[in-house]
């Protein structure tokens, strides 16, 4: 039996394993080392209806523990993911989640529509939260009526099933939760990276020539695992977890907290087999904790309070 | 092909002001195919630093597994880089990028290296494969100071080196293109690696030329995965075309990116 | 000449480090390691009117490069502070800053004129940004109109300036900084904790009794020097900025970002000595930078490229 | 006075499965009061860990300015804790805390010391310092394992020693109460260290006696500035009235704090 399997809207996963969008390129480099088809899925780089260069560089920045970047969504537009990346990756058995991004309601809706036809793509994650471009983005994962609104646009358009990609920079991750789900998604991807920045005291100016860049890797692990409990408690859609996991034990908590499945992003850079490695750990890591099959997990942290709570009253 | 492994550390020593000299043995040496291609290693064990620091290999013995790399010790990661021992491990991901070109200088011409700082260990590797076909080889070298000043004895005995101080404390004072200011030889091609304002002015100056230049950026995965290393290319309007220096590079021929 | 004076409202620092409130008690612990009149100036305890016990334990948690903490605000309440606290640090030469908490408007007001009367408190930080309470506390914080309400009320009363402490947990942090601004304050203090949590795999439930916590420490440094900024440029107020600060080179990205002083918190943790250490490093740093003055550093990274743009424009 | 040092490691032996014991070397040694004290421990050198360990003095030579911890290796700090050699440095925040107090047992006097694992180490100074002035000791210590046993000869050495382990591998099978339970000495004073179940056991067990309990909690600073380790304390209405358990205790006589 596997003990890793998870059935999510539009996905079959053999484990709940994924790398995170923009962390993994489409994955030609990362093949190089092992058999993508072991993985639970791919999310792919943020893909737009247009090539995009994205930001000058220096784009990356090293932080306590994370690290920041400001890409700028460089990628090669709609037209080459889907002729030349999701072709290639046809030869794996894993399903792809394309993460799209826009600067407008019709620019999501467009990429969405066409990407979405892809045999391949199993998943939508809507990208409303990328911190590193101006015109929009952010703005989109701000404020709760325009989070619904593009993900109802979208859901109209798209062949497959729509997980929307959250940012973390809010007052309150679960009212955008909640208003997404409203909007029809399908899941909850979740988090993005934090918005931060470093000053290089040689130059005295940002290290980033974006000035800002988000912030990602095992710092901010523990405000990731924080929105995830919350979100997990008051919306009835699966969530997709990340941030700082680095780790099986990490990949656990965010199980523990409400994530039907995971992602690692930053961890790809410092070891390229990350992935790999926590899909072999964990059976042994669920045998310890003495559950049978991963999906006993999802959110233990506070259903077995809820159970408590409950005994107790 | 790119590997990833625990490579021993056989020797680390300081050969100049805040440079050190590391060689490592391993298997993965013997994917090593080209000079001025790059490891990116891991200095500490836990999270902090985070990120893997790329080094150019500066010279491989591919009968003992060896590879050596030289390096300024200057932020955390490099620190801690420079007070592991011998005996101890580092992990490594390598050969990564696409180096310099020794088949751009034929036996019997003449090809001229230019290196500034802590751009001047990958030639080194490289004089070593131009000689060792014949390739006559001159080298000219930029320092700060005499103090950062490292392997002029090695590049001497491979071929005429010249020697560029900042301060004027060693060798022609001033940069490295005061000295190929005065050399009137025919160069097969010319290799550089150091500061990009160093690369512009190599650039300039050999016009049309076979020039060989290798880029430095801030890097994430090292492997072209995260596109943080993406250098404008010349080609393409728009200004949407682009080089990955981490996959594509880091050397790149003069003319092909924008500097 | 001392190089790192710095006047703000209320306070005349010899130099511009503090100790952050919650890190450094009522100071009696660090008098055992050095003098507390070589500091800048001592951010004391929250105080509420009531004494409080606080959460339960376990209250703090590690994570990387970082700590949560889920105190509660425990404080002997605002009558033991005044007696035994305040007069028991007027044998230094430091100007106190007085940090008040309250779980509504009425205990803030009450808090801030009486604890305000006190010889040795030159300014007050109103902490409308704790996330560890739950009655209140962290509304405050993020809804503008009511940090602006709570703001002028305050001032209305205090006998000294009023500085108010926002949280990072919000959508915008220059709403808030400006909602205050126009509400009467005095000054920034900036950053709260961000809102984190982890996970035992042992026992399956949240680590810190309270469930969730404030994370403090390097890891958020990048996010809280982007916050100050940001707020720099947005308001005409002065920034003590605070946030994984443990080195002179962390302070002085501060002030390079905007901020006029800066708190140091979870450093004394780690370093008892940390305080002094960097008081001693700044002069050296100024000259390494090229400074005369400590006040010449306040907003570099921003006013330089300000200066830029300018140029070119 | 709490002082901050960096110690020299004397010596770090493994002592049992992953117990280790760990001597320092330093002046620090010599504001080293009272057994039952502890020291906070920074484990690695960046942010990660970013926290002090806390960890009890278990025995102190004040002619040698040398004391002894006995930990267990269990996460990351403590790992990276027993990785450390002979002749490195810690750094060491200490002494802290209000430890045992000998005096609640004169010379002639029986006095019974219980811990339980980790909790064992602070005991064996205490007992050293009773038995120094003339007080007969008895020892319970218990164990999850034989494997985990430790320092049951130097025990013995000073008085009588019983042991009981959970799983019955080595002396008595259970828990130290099972053991305590057949003891039929009049003890002057009873001093235990160890988990809460355990203390609550010992409380219960010995009202109205003189009973010394060593707690444990998660610490911040480790010197009463943070709130972080608060006990409610038993006395005063409406529970407000506390205990640091890091500056307070980590001792406290048995009905000062609620368990
Ligand atoms: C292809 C390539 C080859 C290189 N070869 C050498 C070499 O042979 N010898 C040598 O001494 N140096 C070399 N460098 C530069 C070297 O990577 C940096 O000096 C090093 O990463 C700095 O790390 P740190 O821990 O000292 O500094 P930190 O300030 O702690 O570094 C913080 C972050 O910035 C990055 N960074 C800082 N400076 C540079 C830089 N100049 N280039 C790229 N990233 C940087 C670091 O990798 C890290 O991610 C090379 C760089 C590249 C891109
Ligand atoms: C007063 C006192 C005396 C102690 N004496 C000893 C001793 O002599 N020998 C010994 O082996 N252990 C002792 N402990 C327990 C010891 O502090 C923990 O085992 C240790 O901190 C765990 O660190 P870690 O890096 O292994 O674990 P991690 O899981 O990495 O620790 C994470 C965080 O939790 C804290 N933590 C984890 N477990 C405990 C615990 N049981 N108590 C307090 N904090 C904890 C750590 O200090 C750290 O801040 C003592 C604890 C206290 C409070
Ligand atoms: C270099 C880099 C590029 C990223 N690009 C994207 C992107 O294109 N689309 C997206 O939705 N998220 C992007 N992210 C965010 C990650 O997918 C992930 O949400 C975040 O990094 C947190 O996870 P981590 O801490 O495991 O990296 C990027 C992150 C990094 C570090
Ligand atoms: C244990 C602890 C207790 C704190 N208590 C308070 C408090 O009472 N009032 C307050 O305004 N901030 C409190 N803070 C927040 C700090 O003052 C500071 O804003 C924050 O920790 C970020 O700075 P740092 O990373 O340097 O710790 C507390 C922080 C910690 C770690
Ligand atoms: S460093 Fe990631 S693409 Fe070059
Ligand atoms: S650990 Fe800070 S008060 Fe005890």
């Amino acid at each position: 039996m596997n003990t890793l399997s998870i059935n999510l809207p539009g996905l079959d996963l053999k484990n709940p394993i994924m790398p995170a969008s923009g962390c993994f390129g489409f994955g030609r480099e990362y093949s190089q080392f092992y058999d993508l088809s072991s993985l639970g899925a791919i999310m792919i780089k943020a893909t737009t209806a247009e090539p995009r260069f994205g930001n000058p560089t220096p784009r990356v920045a090293e932080t306590s523990a994370g690290m920041l970047n400001a890409i700028g969504l460089q990628n090669p537009g709609l037209e080459k993911v889907l002729e030349e990346e999701l072709t290639w990756l046809e030869q794996f058995d894993v399903p792809i989640i394309a993460n799209v991004a826009g600067s407008c309601e019709e620019d999501y809706v467009h990429v969405a529509r066409e990407i979405s036809k892809a045999p391949n793509v199993h998943a939508l994650e809507l990208n409303i939260s990328c911190p590193n471009v101006k015109e929009g983005g952010i703005a989109f994962g701000t404020i709760p009526e325009v989070a619904r609104e593009v993900t109802r646009k979208v859901k109209q358009v798209s062949d497959v099933p729509v997980y929307v990609k959250l940012s973390p920079n809010v007052s309150s991750i679960v009212e955008i939760a909640k208003a997404v789900e409203s909007g029809g998604a399908d899941g909850i991807t979740m988090i993005n990276t934090l918005l931060g920045m470093r000053i290089d005291l040689r130059t005295g100016k940002p290290v980033l020539a974006n000035t800002t860049g988000g912030l990602s890797g095992p710092a901010i692990k523990p405000v990731a695992l924080r929105m995830v409990y919350e979100v997990n408690q008051h919306i009835s859609i699966p969530i997709i977890g990340m941030g700082g996991i680095s780790t099986a034990e990490d990949a656990m908590e965010f199980i523990y907290a409400g994530a039907s499945a995971v992602a690692v992003g930053t961890a790809n850079f410092v070891d390229p087999f990350v992935c790999p490695k926590i899909i072999d750990e964990l059976p042994g890591l669920l045998q310890k904790i003495g559950a049978a099959h991963i999906s006993e997990c999802i959110g233990r942290s506070w259903k077995q309070n809820e159970a408590i709570a409950n005994h107790r009253a | 092909m790119i590997k990833n492994e625990q490579l021993m550390i056989v020797s680390q020593k300081q050969i100049a002001e805040s440079i050190y000299e590391l060689t490592l043995q391993g298997e993965l040496v013997s994917e090593m195919k080209q000079p001025g291609q790059f490891v990116h290693l891991k200095t500490g064990d836990g999270y902090e630093p985070l990120l893997r620091r790329p080094i150019s290999i500066s010279s491989i013995d591919n009968e003992k597994k060896q590879f050596t790399m030289i390096y300024r010790a200057e932020g955390r990661g490099t620190a801690l880089l420079s007070a592991k021992k011998e005996k101890q491990k580092v992990d490594v991901l390598g050969p990564l990028g696409n180096g310099f070109p020794v088949e751009a200088a034929a036996e019997g011409e003449t090809a001229l290296l230019i290196g500034g700082g802590i751009g001047v260990p990958p030639l080194f590797e490289l004089s070593r494969k131009l000689t060792e076909k014949g390739v006559r080889v001159i080298h000219v070298l930029g320092f700060q100071t005499k103090n950062a000043m490292f392997y002029e004895q090695q590049f001497s005995l491979l071929g005429e080196t010249h020697i560029a101080t900042v301060d004027g404390s060693y060798g022609t004072k001033g940069l490295v293109t005061d000295v190929i200011d005065n050399l009137r030889d025919n160069f097969a091609a010319i290799y550089s690696c150091g500061p990009t304002p160093m690369l512009k002015a190599v650039q300039d100056k050999f016009q049309g030329r076979d020039v060989f230049l290798s880029l430095e950026e801030r890097m994430g995965c090292g492997i072209g995965a995260c596109f943080a290393c993406v250098c404008h290319a010349a080609e393409g309007a728009g200004g949407k075309s682009y080089r990955k220096v981490c996959s594509d590079g880091p050397v790149f021929p003069a003319g092909e990116v924008v500097l």
